[in-house]
């Protein structure tokens, strides 16, 4: 041994550190250590800055919304009342979709189902942000994403519902959507997968000389995949045209965003070791949603490449139909969200603006829900899970490859022979 | 003795060990604070402290690199994957690290981590909450498998693991934390109160990994079975009244040969039974020892009911797992000649 | 017709694919600029242009993401995996992603990669550049695996594999690279220009995938082998004067089953040969399925001849190889009754 | 679909990027990407400081030798001309083992060899900077941490030939060391394994209250594997008593640094998204390596968690015995490397100091090439690839368990028959 090595110094123990939470069950919900500067405060850089020059923004919060409802600011996007209405109407439709088919869900005709409750302006506001022909890679908690592609709720029902109108024939868990005709990509159960390959669809389009670009989501607690790593070096590398979205929403099932890695840094500065341009912004703010979302789409569609947005939210709903949030966190804790609720804070901004009111927005609220009902009741007569009519069950060998193959015929023989 | 469901007597084996070897920590996704999204930890971090019962980052391949570096470092890591089909990430971690440490160093280094996943479908978890990929862990040297069928063996196979130098993977099979699950899905679920594998010791007692237990004599036919596929294949013999031999065999490597081959020259016939997809699953390998080892005492073809060669489809999930009838037939099949 | 050793004739095939159609993409670890380590991708970027053969960070899980994401768009990316050995990190995407995609959007998306990776020990590669990990695959519904044993088929296969509409898992027996081996490593190494399976066309052609080849005819007993052991087996036979019928599988996944079936049926006995470690290697899935579909004919147990259950150990190679002494030896056993 | 959604703008089309390194063969070496400030001219903070506070500090380079020689600036280590000179001999040592290996290669004494020409400083000055009981998860080019503890050329020899006294039984690759009494972990073939691993070793000291710390090298290419991102993540999150060093020295065999993203930030600034502080520091200058090494050392045994560090070093020799680097990069690059050969800048050093001459540095270098000498002739008496005494070969089936099942002792038995 190296005769020259000292001795330890005379010093503490080693301590084991593992991050908790601000608050737990029976304390009281604390988010000052979220703080961030007032609507408007924030600057915006040109698209062509470089990544350097715009590490601040990774911990700064862009905000557009003002207390009062007012949109001020740099950040403030060039957005017709029509269009922000469109917007207000897709999340409010999203929101009465969650809640019907939560109640489905307690009926049984789903076994599982997934609200996203309270961050309805990520997936909404983005969409009206991209174009229609842009290529979607989203987690489970994007639905808004269809619905304001105008997709059809009874489709998406009839997924949720494993019936004989589900496109994906009773095979997926409910709520994971997939549509090519809506540039929607299949949705994985596997946390993270998706963000890394929308680099590499994102980099097929650059190599085949097209103009749709990629938008990936992922969640704070699947940041921590080794997908998340791939795709930033990756969009990084070779300077692909995609957005990718952290959409942290403070929760990971039970675990608090700081297990993630939260409370050392913010999760778009995990942009700026990869010379990726970073933006954190308000994710209950449509309208700093919606900028930040077009500011990063012309840098793609200019060939500047990849930006990392973190829209900052938060999972007002449980997990999942699986899952009780009151064992691991204060129950009021999502009333004391500072960011608040994104279709008031629309609402607000709109009537504010003179182009809305309390009674429209009623009115707008039972439309949606009576179109919602209106689909249910159709997609409910395809049939629901375990009720009614299903796919039919020599599907299960389908698709597993392009033919089937001598052995999974056989087996579907074997099946087919249980009568 | 107390009663316990499977779910609970996990919970209990890592609590024995925490409370006995001071190198124990338990983490994983969920696994602190709120005690797993299957409960199985639930309460421990409580007793016995943050730093030995924690959440993780959500990342499979981080959550067993920690292992095995603690497990250089001396300590026995305990770590939960949330389902086994998101053991993939974490894969080179088992098979190139885990697996090959004490080898590539000629003895010097070794991690004796314990994975835990729960495995199996029958939930409607749909294809990425059913997976029974065990088959991939036993072509990995270095590794063991291991995979419960009941309350009192899955605390004294997990505390045997946890004790153990080598590294262990350990299947639960989900469809079993409340109950023990015979496939007749259209039944009442039983609680595992109801039966006597549910008396559970509070404290420490093991059951030692490559050991298979008969769970019904027989002599007409040997049923080669594990995890959820025990509770079947008793199921399907009291169905058609054959005289089967069900072997639970608790752990696939290292594999209790001697009790099969025993069994199968008895009998001289030989179902195998996993719910996992067929194709190079874990009843490929049964089938070739027990093929290569009793060649001249096959009356009949050793036969394998098993899982499709297709996702776990989640509105067809009865038409997938392997049930009962299907096993019963081929239990009939194989006394046919 | 040009004489090629199998890296090239699989060079040739990347190079025809590349030039008829704009939608092939082809990249990994080193293969741009340099031509990868094994020269299988040598001149093509310069040939074809940097954005259609390139380097990419070291990191398989990216590398295949990347190649799911361009085959969703709808490219037909041919992505190379260094060494067999480094395929772990990337087992997710496989798995979870390639081989599901179809599957799990009722057929909307797909994902028609290749995946090559060079495979199999005798180089001196030691424990992490010689692995045969080919029955992981094998075992993941909706993969194909194939594994070529010659320059021909290896060109005809691999545009097969990029042509499929599925993803395919293509391992190349690095130890044929160069020449056949027959496992002689004593003697001196022969090059394939002296073997007619070196004559390739230069231009487009394909061998399809799924179909075996009866490389040798015989009517003792039936040897299944794919790869390097086809070579082995061959000699083997020769050696033992013993009238071997050697099937080469080419394609593991989907399996000619028929070929095998129909050449057990006639000879009453076979032996399996693989080089990767024995326990729930594909030797068991193969062993398993002729007993069940030849159980009457079978004259005498199915032999596995595989590599020991442990890592290739660098210095004891040619212990661990199953080369033409141990096959003689099984062939012989098997003849014995 | 979204009738709002506005046709793409004309815009030219989009254009995959792949990046390419400043020289090829033919063309001239071209360093000029590679900028940095003089010697001295880089700030020293407080151990203390935040991640945040010093993000300047990933960006910059730290440098304390200057071109006479002289040692300037913040980072001037407290360290003797005696522990200089040790550690000028370790990397005098390491490069005439080097160099007496790579012959045996090419005598075929064994099949590989993977030599760390020019990256000497690195293993031997970190290796000086920490305790001998802290834990070392190297790559396979930091051989000159072993040397540098005062490790049996012998021992590491016989590895390397696969023989008899091979405490890995002729199982590994060579130059894949192991030796648990030097606290140097086991070598993988895997990239990036260990990066993590350590992570895990340092929290397992952690938290039995150890003085022990970790320390765990990764080169520029792999930093691309899952591993580095788990590492980086988990090493945050629990604040680990772990020091990570990213081995920049140019190269992944023949992929330069641009295709790990080394063109779009530093290695180190990768630190900043996970609020780990980040040094990155001239990788040639012993000092300097020294100097930083202590610092994060000093941060992890106080509790204040986890350093990256970036040595910025070159790959002077080509990837291992098995590459020709003349096939894709100037044959002269490695003259041209700005940063010059760390053997020759810390002799320089301790002549400027008046502690060492031309006449000492020849003698030590011819007594370090006897050492090599006789140790290597030890060695090969106790066998060579395929020459010679060798393990048993019964050992192949041992440590792949603790205890051997059936299953092996059956497949030894087999082996055993063969004759
Ligand atoms: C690879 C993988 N690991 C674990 C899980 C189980 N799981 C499902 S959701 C979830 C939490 C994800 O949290 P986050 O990424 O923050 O997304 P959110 O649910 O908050 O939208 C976990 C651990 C999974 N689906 N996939
Ligand atoms: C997981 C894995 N993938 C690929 C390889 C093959 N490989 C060996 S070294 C190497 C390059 C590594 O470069 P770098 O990390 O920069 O280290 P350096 O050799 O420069 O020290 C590659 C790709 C491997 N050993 N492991
Ligand atoms: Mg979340
Ligand atoms: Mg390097």
């Amino acid at each position: 041994m190296n005769p020259e090595n000292r001795e330890p110094l005379l010093q503490p123990a080693l301590k084991l550190h593992i991050p908790e939470p601000s608050a737990r069950p029976g304390s009281a919900p604390d988010f000052t250590h979220l703080s961030f500067a007032a609507a408007g405060a924030v600057r915006r850089p040109q698209v062509s800055e470089t990544a350097r020059q715009m590490q601040d923004l990774a911990f700064d919060l862009i905000r557009v919304l003002d207390d009062t409802g007012k949109a001020v600011g740099p950040w403030r996007p060039d957005i017709s009342a029509e269009r922000l209405k469109h917007g207000l109407r897709a999340m409010l439709l999203t929101r009465a979709f969650d809640e019907r088919l939560l109640v489905s869900q307690r009926q049984g005709k789903t076994s599982f189902y997934m609200q996203c409750t309270g961050e309805e302006a990520v997936a909404v506001a983005q969409a009206a942000a991209l174009d229609s022909t842009d290529m979607l890679f989203p987690t489970y908690r994007q639905q808004g994403l269809l619905i304001a592609r105008g997709w059809s709720l009874v489709d998406m029902m009839c997924q949720v519902f494993s019936n004989s109108h589900d496109r994906m024939k009773g095979r997926q868990l409910p709520v994971f959507y997939s549509s090519k005709d809506a540039n929607f990509f299949s949705i994985s159960g596997n946390l993270g997968t998706q963000f890394s390959q929308a680099v590499g669809w994102a980099m097929a389009s650059a190599y085949k000389r097209d103009h749709r670009i990629a938008s990936a989501w992922i969640g704070d607690g699947a940041t921590a995949e080794g997908d998340f790593h791939y795709a930033l070096t990756s969009a990084a590398v070779y300077r692909a045209p995609i957005i990718l979205n952290v959409v942290n929403n403070q929760w990971a099932i039970s675990s608090y965003q700081g297990i993630a890695g939260g409370d050392e840094a913010t999760f778009a500065a995990r942009g700026i070791g990869y010379g990726i341009p970073a933006l954190r912004v308000d994710g209950n703010d449509f309208l700093a949603v919606y900028a930040v979302t077009r500011w990063a789409a012309e840098r793609a569609r200019t060939n500047l490449g990849p930006t990392l947005v973190e829209l900052v939210t938060y999972r007002a709903a449980p997990h999942s139909t699986s899952d009780d949030p009151s064992k691991y966190r204060p129950s009021n804790e999502s009333a004391s969200w500072p960011l608040g609720d994104p279709v008031e804070r629309l609402k607000k901004h709109l009537i504010h603006e003179n182009a809305w009111s309390e009674e429209a927005h009623v009115a707008l609220d039972q439309e949606v829900k009576e179109e919602v009902r209106v689909a249910a009741k159709e997609a409910e007569s395809y049939g629901t899970l375990g009720k009614g009519p299903k796919p039919d069950r020599s599907t299960i060998f389908e698709d597993v490859f392009k033919e089937m193959p001598w052995h999974l015929r056989q087996q579907r023989d074997e099946l087919e022979s249980e009568q | 003795m107390t009663t316990m469901n499977m779910a609970q007597a996990l919970n209990s084996a890592m609590d024995t060990m925490l409370a006995r070897d001071p190198n124990v920590v338990i983490f994983g996704e969920d696994v602190g604070y709120f005690g797993g999204v299957f409960r199985c930890t639930a309460d421990l971090q409580q007793k016995h402290g943050v730093d030995r019962v924690f959440d993780t980052p959500v990342a499979e391949g981080g959550i067993l690199a920690m292992a095995v570096g603690m497990g250089v470092y001396g300590l026995r890591p305990v770590a939960e994957i949330q389902f086994a089909d998101y053991i993939y990430p974490a894969i080179d971690q088992l098979v190139s690290e885990a697996a090959r440490l004490r080898y590539r160093s000629g003895g010097e280094f070794s991690a004796p981590l314990t994975v835990r996943a729960p495995s199996g479908g029958g939930i409607f978890g749909g294809q990425t909450h059913s997976q029974s990929p065990e088959a991939l862990f036993t072509h990995v040297c270095g590794l063991k498998t291991v995979i419960p069928s009941n309350p009192y063996d899955a605390k004294g196979l997990l505390i045997s693991a946890i004790e153990d130098d080598d590294p262990v993977v350990f299947f639960e099979p989900k469809r079993l934390y409340n109950g023990p699950f015979d496939g007749h899905h259209e039944r009442p679920v039983q609680p595992w109160a109801k039966y006597p594998a549910s008396e559970v010791p509070e404290g420490y007692y093991s059951v030692p990994l490559g050991k298979a237990a008969i769970v019904r004599r027989g002599s007409d036919v040997t049923v080669v079975a594990y995890g959820t596929m025990v509770h079947v294949a008793v199921a399907a013999a009291e169905m058609t009244g054959i005289d089967a031999e069900v072997i639970d065999l608790r752990t696939l490597v290292p594999l209790d040969i001697d009790t099969i081959v025993a069994s199968v020259k008895k009998t001289g016939r030989c179902v195998i039974v996993h719910e996992a997809t067929r194709t190079s699953g874990f009843g490929a390998e049964l089938s070739a020892l027990i093929q290569e080892n009793c060649f001249y005492h096959l009356e009949s073809k050793i036969e394998r009911v098993t899982g499709w060669d297709t996702p776990y489809p989640l509105a067809f999930e009865w038409d997938y797992f392997p049930g009962p009838d299907r096993v019963a037939k081929a239990l009939r099949r194989t006394m046919e000649p």
